[in-house]
């Protein structure tokens, strides 16, 4: 029940026009390699569901230098300036989100709810052409759910069933975006035999990742 | 010291043991290096980790152990990793004791806006909206002026990062604290007086009857 | 056979490899007994775990291994533990392929209930609700009548557990897939008529074309 | 910055009245002894939300033998006859929820949220009373935040900081109820010294913990 699977193979299934969540916050816990073989594959017009993109030349950011993002929603572009301009270019359609409101509509979109109920926005341009929810006197935003075709993922290391464990600060968005796309594609730093992994420190559990990609392709 | 030393220096004076404290990117870093003798505090960085501490040297960097920024950083014993929902649930959910950020603009209802300058400067949000709606104390720390342009207004004309009255606010010439009956000036900074401050302040301010010195090392 | 192994039997024949599968307490939870030859589950309890497994004997129990119904299980390499909040994260987000759960009345309309009566008999929903409301396939398994009386009816008079029209009913007698149309007669034991079956339901029940008889071991 | 008392000191502090969440399933990873103190300083008029109450004396039973509680909120109690009977003589009012939406009902409690958007229970007796949210054609049922004054844990390790580590299926409700209680009070099987336990295995953090008990107390 092995998942792995070569590095071109696992690419070549996401269509151009895809949705991808792609995990990394600056870069850090991004899957570097499955980027890399996105550009190397000529993918655009995506839409990526991400923290950040990182910095011109770096994880997400080569995405944008490589012009194949068509619409983005993150919580912050400021550290590339690649991505601002290409914005105001028009050339990018950017959303952006409140960094623990992005990670709560991925949950709710992972975990089958119908939104977020937070106050985080509330009175903020942000809360533009939302719906606002009065719950015993306070009020919050109605955040909708995030789902997509695929997540991208990079995990320190799995298992061949497909178990995953992070490390420190790589973890952020891979967790919650694992749960929240159709095909989950995980590279992995390394590899090992099923049962190595403890189930106590399984973070993101087989069942739900799709592919495995090693970092040594 | 300069004006970034001095608002660091003062804004750790606010810090109590044991508490949980969020350090915005740039001059709120600096805030961890003042401490008070005795006082330790467990910070916490939004992209996943409570017990962050300044690198040992560059030789221990780690790729997977960064702070907000993407800069390397390091752990105190007992400090603990999670993902980027628990890390927002400690701060949405009220966890978090104080959050210190830049601001671009403060105005008489105590009012905040740092996160975008309408057709000029739009980085994103990142995590500020909901560190400014859920920590239990929001200080901004900043220069009291931009290029000589008052900070301190009578009104916001940028966006807001949340409709909620911030804590306090730490400047090098000045400790203002928003109440609900407007911003109140507490402390001046040794170099300056009273209307000093107010002659670099747009929005109006209340002279606490206690007004003090603002108390800095050498 | 009795009826429960026959229904066990019965059920496991719909479960494909490598399925998130959930196995309710009592009946249920002998699916996994059954399962065809080169077919591998992964067995969720709602509790917390995914890749539970019988347990090898009283000598390996654990106070902290347990299935829902707190009875000492075991795991399969490879298993995960997790807490209830992402436990219920699975199965309300559709990750979960299959649960089976007993029931005391199911509907023309495809309806379950199976968590109260009223002024009699209250337990509690536990994790019910959540199962019918969440997983992509939803497997009745249940004796075809209680004390001679028919538990499928025209329309359920417990409380629902969901508002959601379940995929499968087996029961000893037969297997009936609730539809738009109706509930339809897909297989039929061997022991028993159309008629007979006819005679235990108190719904009515459309006869596939092509039923069948089912499948069972010697 | 040692947070570990006395199991009467740290029982002492709760009132009598007081709402607390109390974590394990079917008393599997509930705080045994924190449990037996409450019963042994005589509290009572006690509102408890736990999942269960586990069986005639056996965990969370004990309380509900010795009548120290007057308010249930949990979601399952058919394995305990005597819940059953004091409920039906009105001798505890109980609120039964779905174990699911209990389990985000504390989470939301613990994280800022305004409530749970879930279509469990919708169209059924569950949904009597409550507001439902329309979110892109789908019916969702609103259900509130949960929080308590204590939170009392039961992790199979701790380090003096209070980092929690949990055992297998004994996690359950414990790691969020941890993050939705004014004081927690966490029992555990091991206190170990600040630094044992790695920061990728730590699962509930110091900072939301105020008092540990040791085992062996």
């Amino acid at each position: 029940m092995s998942k792995v699977s070569s590095l071109s193979k696992a690419v070549e299934e996401i269509p151009d026009g895809a949705s991808i969540m792609i995990g990394g916050f600056m870069g850090v816990g991004s899957p570097l390699k499955l980027i890399d073989e996105l550009i190397r594959q000529g993918k655009h017009d995506l839409t990526i569901i991400a923290n950040d993109t990182a910095k011109p030349g770096f994880a997400i950011g080569k995405l944008i230098d490589a012009k194949a993002v068509s619409r983005l929603v993150a919580s912050h572009i400021g550290l590339n300036p690649e991505t601002q301009k290409q914005m105001i270019a028009g050339e990018i359609e950017v959303e952006l989100v409140p960094q623990g409101t992005l990670a709560e509509r991925i949950r709710a979109g992972g975990t089958g709810l119908g939104g977020v109920l937070t106050k985080t926005g509330v009175g903020t341009v942000v809360a533009e052409g939302k719906q606002t929810i009065d719950v015993d006197g306070d009020t919050y935003l109605l955040e909708k759910p995030l789902i997509a075709q695929f997540a991208l993922i990079y995990a320190w290391r799995a298992d061949h069933f497909g178990n995953l464990q992070y490390e420190l600060t790589a973890r952020n968005f891979n967790p919650p975006m694992a749960m929240a796309a159709g095909t989950v594609i995980a590279e992995a730093g390394e590899i090992v035999p099923v049962g190595v992994i403890p189930p106590d420190q399984v973070e993101t559990v087989s069942v739900i990742v799709d592919t495995l990609v090693g970092r040594e392709d | 010291m300069n004006a970034k030393e001095i608002i660091a220096q003062r804004v750790a004076q606010e810090m109590n043991d044991g508490d949980l404290v969020n350090l915005g990117i740039g001059l709120p870093t600096m805030v961890a290096n003042y401490l008070p003798a005795g006082v330790r505090c467990f910070f916490q960085s939004e992209n996943g980790i409570i017990g962050m501490q300044p690198l040992d040297g560059p030789g221990s960097a780690l790729d997977a152990l960064t702070d907000a920024g993407g800069s390397p950083t390091s752990v105190i014993p007992g400090a603990a990793a999670f993902d980027s929902v628990a890390s927002f649930g400690f701060i949405r959910g009220g966890h978090l004791d104080v959050t210190v950020l830049g601001g671009m603009q403060v105005d008489e209802d105590g009012m905040l806006a740092n996160w975008m300058i309408p057709g000029k400067m739009v980085p994103g949000m990142g995590g500020a909206m909901d560190l400014v709606a859920g920590a239990k104390r929001v200080i901004v720390a900043m220069t009291h002026t931009a290029k000589g342009a008052p900070k301190i207004l009578k009104k916001c004309n940028l966006p807001l990062t949340a409709v909620r009255r911030i804590s306090l606010i730490v400047t090098e010439m000045a400790v203002i604290e928003p109440t609900a009956e407007g911003l109140v000036l507490r402390e001046i900074s040794p170099e300056v007086t009273v209307d000093d401050v107010k002659a670099a302040t747009e929005a109006s301010l209340i002279v606490a009857p206690d007004i003090g010195v603002m108390k800095l090392a050498a």
